[in-house]
């Protein structure tokens, strides 16, 4: 009896599904090797298909996208009763991914933008979808959306994560023969190797022996060297706090690593250690320039964070509101 | 923020470095200098070993401030911790920005050895800047329910 | 008191929602479909640099990462004054084109082919791309794959990665094509449009041979006569990297020619207390509900009304299959929404034959495919047309390069009203009383299906999914049933 | 990560430090906390921990198998960590199975209120409970000690340091920046309160330095670096040129004679520019070593090229080198002693007492070099236009015990300024009027002075003077200088003319203390004055190992203290060097080869150049008998690979955790 597994996706933009779909032909032989009993994106199962099963009869759950909704959290708990294991696959679910980015704003801030302010938008009374309305023919209601994005371990108990945005195919596919084959390392792992991008680096051996930055550039100001260490070009690479598997792929196409296979496992707070290091490897000892030459970063959060905001430390922007909500 | 609290105390880690901060912090007690409870030190070796995740796991903890404190520039007995430290924390201080988090929250201050009252006046200095801003309230992290 | 409930909608991207409420007589009242999804992206643009809106903004789908790469990097151009140099251009809509034809293929084969390929009403476990690969047998089912495959790693590796690439700059790309991936384009183009007429095959074979079908697909359930937006080339001619959007009436009369930095004065967004979904529709004729018709400012993307601004394709092969098509369906324009399917085998060939054009021009491999711009902040527009329709990216920056105000409009969204005319009316037809039965529910998906719509994308709001749930109502706002598809 | 004998039993000992820390906190409520908290197995309070009772509970605790974890919460790390680690280490564990937190420093000394005190004390308990659970045995890796030694500036402190150890049979190399040796007390006539002749006590020890096989000295030179650690020290020393070979060189002075020069108009230095020398001089005649120096900036062939030259034909020895350029010299040194000294408080700073404005005002260094035998005068007092001073003034304090100059006293202008009246009124039979805030005498035989001083009649008038005027009042006054003091003992405001003043400027530190600091790594007081690592319990040592402290450079001293604290330099030294080897503090830094990805990031970071990558392996390695264990490169370090031994990330976090632990 083949091994039964979902798919899940929840805030996420489906190119983790994607990422599935191109294993091509290897798609093929997974849904071979096993029973895939629930995958919105792309085959027609709903949840009573899931709710059915016993408790645990999934051998594995892979879930992507991460957590704002009640019914998401529903879903998510759902399949976390039925399945022996659980994957958070890919960045949003690992670490809050790009929409994560959410959380530097409230939810009513963001709602006033979207239908408030923007540029398109009709001469219109204000009017805000409404979590309630009653229209002509009845009554219509939508979902609450919680205040801030939570990663899927901040949910639930998650047994491994897969990294990445996307997660790489390569990964996947160790992960999938390895739930075939019995042969997942220890609980609570992260599914790809624990040490950072630099390793895989082909332009590590154009790297200074001792690495300083004299100002820090911005992609779009410079001509790439398509071969010399781009953190010795003043560019902003998260390849040394990063984790590799990825291939490097980015540098290969001439772009600096953004971070999206977050840290390793010794790392508590992504962000903080790759600031740390890029404000090391700047040449300014007097304050004045080196908060200049900072300044230039122009966009901390979105630079270092751009994909574990709601995994770090500080979770989410501080807000007014947020005062009642301090941690006990 | 809301007008100060006068019975809120806040709490504030400290990290000092061994050789200037510290030694002036002993110096302080030595010459019985007394300021405010609030803040609890965290040795290091240097103020260069500062990593910025200390500053928010000491946030993330409860700490409504955060001070620390090295050699002054030139003195770092290793000669260059201090300024990492400085440009760790400048950058730390835009992002914290950023967060919505007050800048007199995390404060560097350079501190000899023979600073026994820079010691004291900054504590204090603190201690009431970070009273007057309220507690940090920091929303809590999302905790799973045990499953 | 029995319940229905289709939960959640399944094979598109992204999220969605019908509320149907029938009258006293057990008919069809009104349905609504609600997106309950919102990921905020405009929101939290703003405050990040201007050159990140390429990889951020492409987050927004997963699917067709590469039109919201392109918009956004096309906006920068703007945004930045920078005029990228030919080569970069030229590699830009290769990779563009590149990318068409996949996502065309993935739709046609896994997410809107099973409908007809496998049969609307076939057994769930087979309605999928598993049973397309059943019906035309494996090596079609293969090459489909190994197609898309190497289409994709030729994506993957000129781009950086194939889901979110990274090589958009503003004034080019960050680095020029190779020879080998020039020669992989050229090998991949020739199968591309190899594969392109198998589709067609496909479609004359299982769905035009098939009279219930063509009556299905020209039945008034899925016809609404709407206006039509697409991007034209200078020679009026289908494209999908650049160029003016034009719209036409419902008779298929011109009705505005516009630059994308206009769109402000052509369009606006409607907002409705019942959807995070916000619904285009033209200003000039203004927002009247959701109607058809020349007086309503309801209007339609994506294939089938690229092929109606249109006045041709620009290519030969597309070009002759677009004839066939408006032939059998009663001439221009086309108003009938699963025509879309069709539409969407002729863009993929297009695509295709645009591509091989593009990787033989011996300029594409000059390594000059970056302008360095001089002036940092601005405003900036960018358009592509998306697999799903016409996408515009507007951003505003600071001095300091960092965005102050960012505003999408996604493909589906201009699709939005059309699409919920569309479920309101499949509803209206296929659903009398409480008795429905699950193929017949599918048709009803099939009605928005045949948009390949992008909740996901039109919505790039707030992360938060919701499944779509059919639920019938009786007049009184009681739950008649709520179809949860078993 | 766990200690090898199981799950950590951690011991509490809280001190009471007498009442120091039980006057402030409630020691029973930390104890009872304590012994609330995750692991710990004991709880204890004593009356002082440091104490052998104390060190024994500790020991005990360990030996009966209760403990293999310790904590003792009590006064600075700094002041006894080193004691606990030993009690530690006694007990059969790890020394470093150890953590201390300050209560004392940090806390009682520091907090007004007692709950709040008590409460802080908890923290810091806390968060070192929290630590020491995840301390890891360490290796306290030993380094061999270098033999020989060095002694910066060759004043008495340096000379009597550097004979100590020569005699010892050590190799020292002396240092000084000037052409000759014997500092300051060289320039003295007699020294306080004996009265005996400085030279004759200074020279023999001058002469013994040069006469010492094991010492190399190297005077008219500075140190320009210093680099590695304790007991293994390489020092790079300038050897300025002086153009004359110092082996050739007799001291024969007859280049002298026969510089072109027939009389000297160059201000004279060692005499305070109160005579004059020629380009080519001697600073005096015991000058160490007896040798010449051509002074470029005022010797004629150096300024013009042109001059016969007449000295190189007058040297038998043909010692003259106009050719000598500056040599730099590198010496490796297991242990070093800086004798840097003081300079004097620059009068010109006080207007009011008009030096510099009055010719017959006089500092009390030149002063000392008028009563001196070899000093311009040949010892006799007299005025600049060469009359006999009748009455003299000498002013206290002058840039002492003053907070627009120098809160601190200057220790010895006292008992010099007594002397000076003495040898004044000794040599001019002048009426001598001493004005004192307060005669401080401290010392032996120091008092004794005092009353002699007061029955040779010289009067002293008790107030801070408030200036020097030549502004006469009276007809009295006339062509002399008034002293406006206050007489604190008459209460009364009073002028005194006198013909002399004697200002006794106080001691401050050398106007290159702070680089000198910098060039050997050690720290400065607010004041200046370079500081010792524990005032009290290790008032030679400083805060960088292998680098010791003699004489005035550290403070104010005269001259018994200065050789007495020379002498323990010395002994600090010999201790090292015959040991042979010192243990270097275990908090280096390192990288986890597996965890490292070869980003480089730490490698230009280190201070010390200790990290190196190795290019085969594609790691960043740390040599860690260069590491000096700043962490530098651990914090900056992206992905944890780098850690250091007693503060990894993992200790730091708990420990922040602990601090936060408000109970």
């Amino acid at each position: 009896m083949k091994p039964k597994v979902a798919f899940y996706w929840c805030a996420s933009c489906g190119g983790c599904e994607e990422a599935v779909v191109d294993l091509g032909e290897e798609l093929l032989t997974v849904a071979d090797a096993v029973d895939i009993v629930f995958w919105p994106v792309a085959m027609d199962f709903k949840t009573s298909d899931v709710e059915a099963l016993a408790d645990g009869e999934l051998a594995a759950a892979f879930v992507n996208g991460a957590i704002r909704t009640s019914e998401e959290e529903e879903m998510v708990r759902l399949l976390r009763r039925k399945a022996q294991v659980v994957v958070a696959f890919g960045a949003c679910a690992w670490l809050g991914g790009i929409p994560g980015l959410a959380n530097l704003y409230g939810r009513r801030s963001i709602l006033d933008y979207v239908y408030g302010e923007e540029p398109s938008l009709e001469e219109h009374d204000g009017a805000r979808p409404q979590e309630e309305t009653d229209v002509a023919e009845g009554h219509v209601s939508l979902p609450t959306f919680d205040d801030d994005v939570r990663t899927l371990d901040q949910v639930i108990e998650v047994d491994y994560f897969l990294p990445g945005c996307p997660p790489p195919g390569e990964l996947i596919r160790t992960a999938i023969t390895a739930l075939i084959e019995g042969t997942l390392p220890e609980k609570g792992s992260v599914l790809a190797p624990d040490v950072a991008l630099c390793s895989d680096c082909p332009r590590l051996p154009s790297k200074p022996e001792k690495p300083s930055v004299k100002r820090f550039v911005r992609p779009h100001q410079v001509q790439i060297d398509p071969d010399l260490c781009l953190l010795a070009q003043g560019l902003i690479c998260l390849g040394p706090a990063t984790r590799s598997g990825c291939g490097a792929v980015c540098i290969a196409a001439n772009m600096p690593c953004t971070g999206c296979m977050g840290p390793v496992s010794r790392v508590v707070d992504h962000g903080a250690k790759a600031m740390s290091a890029m404000a090391s490897l700047l040449e300014a000892d007097d304050e004045a320039e080196a908060d200049a030459l900072i300044g230039e970063i122009a966009d901390p959060v979105g630079t270092f964070y751009r994909y574990s905001l709601p995994a770090s430390l500080l979770h989410r922007r501080r807000e007014p509101e947020a005062a009642g909500r301090s941690p006990s | 923020m809301s007008e100060p609290d006068e019975t809120f105390e806040p709490r504030i880690v400290a990290f000092f470095c061994n050789w200037c901060t510290y030694t002036a912090a002993d110096l302080a007690g030595i010459s019985r200098m007394t300021y405010a409870p609030n803040v609890r030190v965290v040795r290091l070796m240097c103020s260069g070993r500062l990593d910025p995740q200390f500053v928010l796991a000491a946030l993330r903890d409860g700490a409504d401030g955060v001070l620390i404190g090295g050699c002054h520039p030139g003195d770092c007995h290793y000669q260059l911790g201090n300024y990492n430290a400085q440009r760790r924390v400048l950058l730390l201080k835009r992002m914290l920005r950023a967060m919505g988090i007050e800048d007199e929250r995390v404060r560097l201050e350079w501190i000899s050895a023979a600073e026994g009252e820079k010691v004291q006046r900054v504590c204090n200095e603190m201690t009431e800047q970070v009273r007057a801003l309220g507690p940090l309230h920091l929303a809590a992290v999302p905790r799973r329910e045990a499953s | 008191m029995s319940q229905i409930l289709i939960d959640p909608i399944t094979r598109l991207e992204g999220h969605g929602k019908i509320q149907i409420f029938l009258n006293d007589e057990g008919e069809v009242d009104r349905a609504y479909l609600e997106i309950p999804e919102l990921r905020g992206f405009e929101a939290f643009a703003r405050g990040r640099r201007a050159e990140d809106m390429p990889q951020i903004t492409s987050r927004i789908c997963g699917v067709c990462p590469m039109a919201h790469h392109m918009a956004a990097t096309k906006a920068l151009d703007d945004l930045f004054q920078v005029e990228p140099p030919p080569a970069a251009r030229k590699v830009r809509e290769l990779i563009y084109d590149a990318f068409i034809v996949e996502d065309h293929a993935l739709h046609f084969f896994y997410l809107g082919g099973p409908d007809f390929v496998v049969g609307p009403s076939a057994p769930k476990g087979e309605r999928n791309v598993l049973g397309v690969v059943e019906k035309v047998g494996l090596e079609i089912g293969q090459e489909v794959i190994a197609v898309r495959k190497q289409l994709r790693d030729l994506i993957g590796f000129a781009a950086g990665k194939v889901i979110h690439p990274v090589f958009g700059l503003p004034g080019g790309v960050s680095r020029p094509l190779t020879p080998e991936l020039q020669e992989g384009f050229q090998a991949a183009a020739g199968r591309a449009v190899d594969l392109g007429t198998l589709a067609l095959r496909l479609f004359r074979e299982l769905v035009l041979a098939n009279p219930t079908y063509v009556e299905m697909i020209t039945s008034e359930t899925y016809t609404h006569r709407t206006y039509s937006m697409g991007l034209v080339d200078p020679q009026d001619r289908v494209t999908f990297y650049d160029g003016r959007i034009r719209v036409t009436d419902p008779s298929g009369g011109e009705f505005a020619v516009f630059d994308a930095r206009d769109y402000l004065t052509r369009v606006a967004e409607h907002v409705e207390p019942w959807t995070y979904m916000k619904f285009c529709y033209l200003r000039d004729v203004g927002w009247h509900g959701f109607e058809d018709g020349p007086e309503s400012g309801v209007y339609s993307v994506a294939p089938l009304a690229r092929l109606n601004v249109a006045a041709g394709m620009a290519t030969p092969i597309a070009q002759e299959a677009s004839e066939e098509m408006v032939s059998t369906l009663g001439g221009k324009p086309v108003h009938h929404t699963l025509a879309n399917h069709w539409a969407r085998i002729i863009e993929l060939i297009q695509a295709a034959e645009r591509m091989t054009e593009l990787a033989a021009d011996p300029e594409i491999l000059n390594p000059d495919v970056r302008t360095i711009p001089t002036e940092t902040g601005g405003e900036g527009v960018g358009v592509v047309e998306a697999p799903r329709g016409t996408l515009i990216h507007h951003f505003r920056a600071d001095e300091q390069g960092l965005i102050t105000d960012a505003n999408l409009i996604v493909a589906t969204q201009n699709n939005a009203a059309r699409i919920a005319l569309s479920v309101d009316k499949a509803a209206r037809a296929l659903i009398h009383g409480v008795d429905v039965d699950e193929g017949l529910l599918n048709q009803v998906e099939m009605a928005f299906r045949a948009y390949d719509p992008c909740f996901g994308c039109a919505t790039h709001s707030l992360p938060g999914q919701m499944p779509l749930v059919l639920c019938i109502r009786d007049p009184r706002g009681g739950i008649l049933r709520e179809i949860r598809r078993d | 990560m766990q200690a090898h004998d199981g799950a950590p039993k951690i011991g509490v000992y809280i001190c009471h430090c007498g009442l120091n820390i039980a006057g402030k906190i409630d020691v029973e409520q930390v104890v009872a906390f304590a012994a609330t908290l995750p692991n710990v197995a004991v709880a204890r309070d004593y009356r002082f921990m440091c104490s052998d009772p104390g060190q024994d509970l500790i020991r005990q605790d360990i030996d009966d198998g209760l403990v293999n974890r310790v904590v003792v919460a009590s006064c600075s790390p700094l002041m006894h960590e080193a004691t606990f680690r030993r009690a530690t280490a006694a007990g059969g564990i790890s020394p470093f199975f150890f953590q201390m937190a300050s209560i004392r420093e940090h806390v009682s000394w520091v907090t007004a209120d007692q709950q709040d005190a008590t409460e802080k004390a908890k923290a810091l308990v806390a968060a070192a409970v929290r630590r020491v659970a995840l301390h890891e045995p360490l290796e306290r890796r030993q380094s061999p000690v270098l033999p020989d030694a060095m002694v910066v500036g060759a004043g008495i402190a340096g000379i009597h340091a550097a004979l100590t150890m020569a005699n010892a049979g050590k190799h020292v190399y002396l240092i000084e920046r000037e052409s000759t040796i014997g500092g300051h007390m060289a320039r003295f006539d007699k020294t306080f309160p004996t009265l005996d002749c400085a030279a004759c006590i200074l020279t023999p020890k001058m002469s013994e330095v040069r006469a010492n096989p094991n010492i190399t000295l190297w005077t008219y030179a500075d140190v320009v670096s210093v680099e590695g650690y304790t007991g293994n020290f390489t020092v790079r020393v300038r050897r300025r040129p002086r153009y004359v070979d110092e082996d050739l060189c007799t001291g024969c002075l007859a280049c002298i004679d026969a510089c072109i020069n027939k009389k000297a108009k160059v201000p004279d230095e060692w005499n305070e520019g109160l005579s004059k020398r020629k380009p080519i001089y001697i600073p005096f005649p015991q000058a160490t070593p007896p040798v010449v120096v051509v002074d470029p900036e005022t010797c004629i062939w150096f300024k013009t090229g042109k001059c016969p030259r007449p000295c190189i034909d007058a040297c038998e020895r043909d010692a003259f080198d106009f050719e000598q350029q500056e040599r730099i010299e590198e010496v490796k040194v297991g242990a070093i002693v800086l004798a840097t000294g003081f300079k004097e408080f620059d009068a010109t700073r006080i207007p009011a007492y008009g030096y510099g404005r009055y010719p017959n005002v006089y500092t009390s260094v030149e002063v000392e070099r008028l009563v001196n035998a070899t000093g311009p005068t040949q010892g006799e007092i007299v005025l600049r236009d060469g009359t006999r001073p009748q009455t003299v003034g000498i002013i206290h304090c002058v840039g002492s015990r003053d907070e627009r100059y120098n809160a601190y006293c200057s220790r010895v202008c006292c008992m010099y300024s007594l002397k000076l009246a003495h040898l004044i009124r000794e040599r001019s039979g002048a009426e001598v009027y001493d004005f004192y805030i307060d005669m401080r005498t401290a010392g032996k035989g120091y008092e004794e002075f005092y009353d002699k001083l007061m029955q040779e009649g010289t009067h002293f008038v008790r107030g801070r003077v408030a200036g020097v005027t030549d502004e006469a009042t009276t007809p009295e006054e006339e062509g002399k200088l008034i002293v406006r003091a206050e007489d604190t003992l008459l209460g009364a405001a009073r002028r005194i003319p006198v013909d002399m003043v004697v200002l006794a400027v106080g001691l401050e530190p050398q106007p290159d203390a702070q680089d000198v600091r910098r060039l050997f790594n050690i720290g400065c007081g607010a004041e200046g004055f370079f500081t010792e690592r524990h005032p009290k319990l290790a008032p030679v040592s400083t805060f960088t190992d292998g680098i010791f402290l003699a004489g005035a450079c550290q403070g104010p001293k005269d001259i018994p203290d200065s050789v007495a604290q020379a002498g323990a330099a010395a002994a600090e030294v010999l201790a090292m060097v015959d040991r042979g080897m010192v243990e270097l503090e275990p908090s280096t830094a390192f990288i986890d080869p597996a965890a490292c990805s070869g980003c480089r990031t730490c490698v230009g970071l280190c201070p010390f150049a200790a990290i190196t990558f190795d290019h085969d392996r594609n790691v960043a390695e740390v040599n860690e008998v260069v590491c000096k264990g700043c962490g530098i490169c651990v914090g900056a370090c992206p992905t944890g690979a780098a850690q250091q031994h007693l503060f990894t990330d993992e200790e730091i976090f708990n420990e922040i955790e602990g601090v936060l632990a408000y109970v």
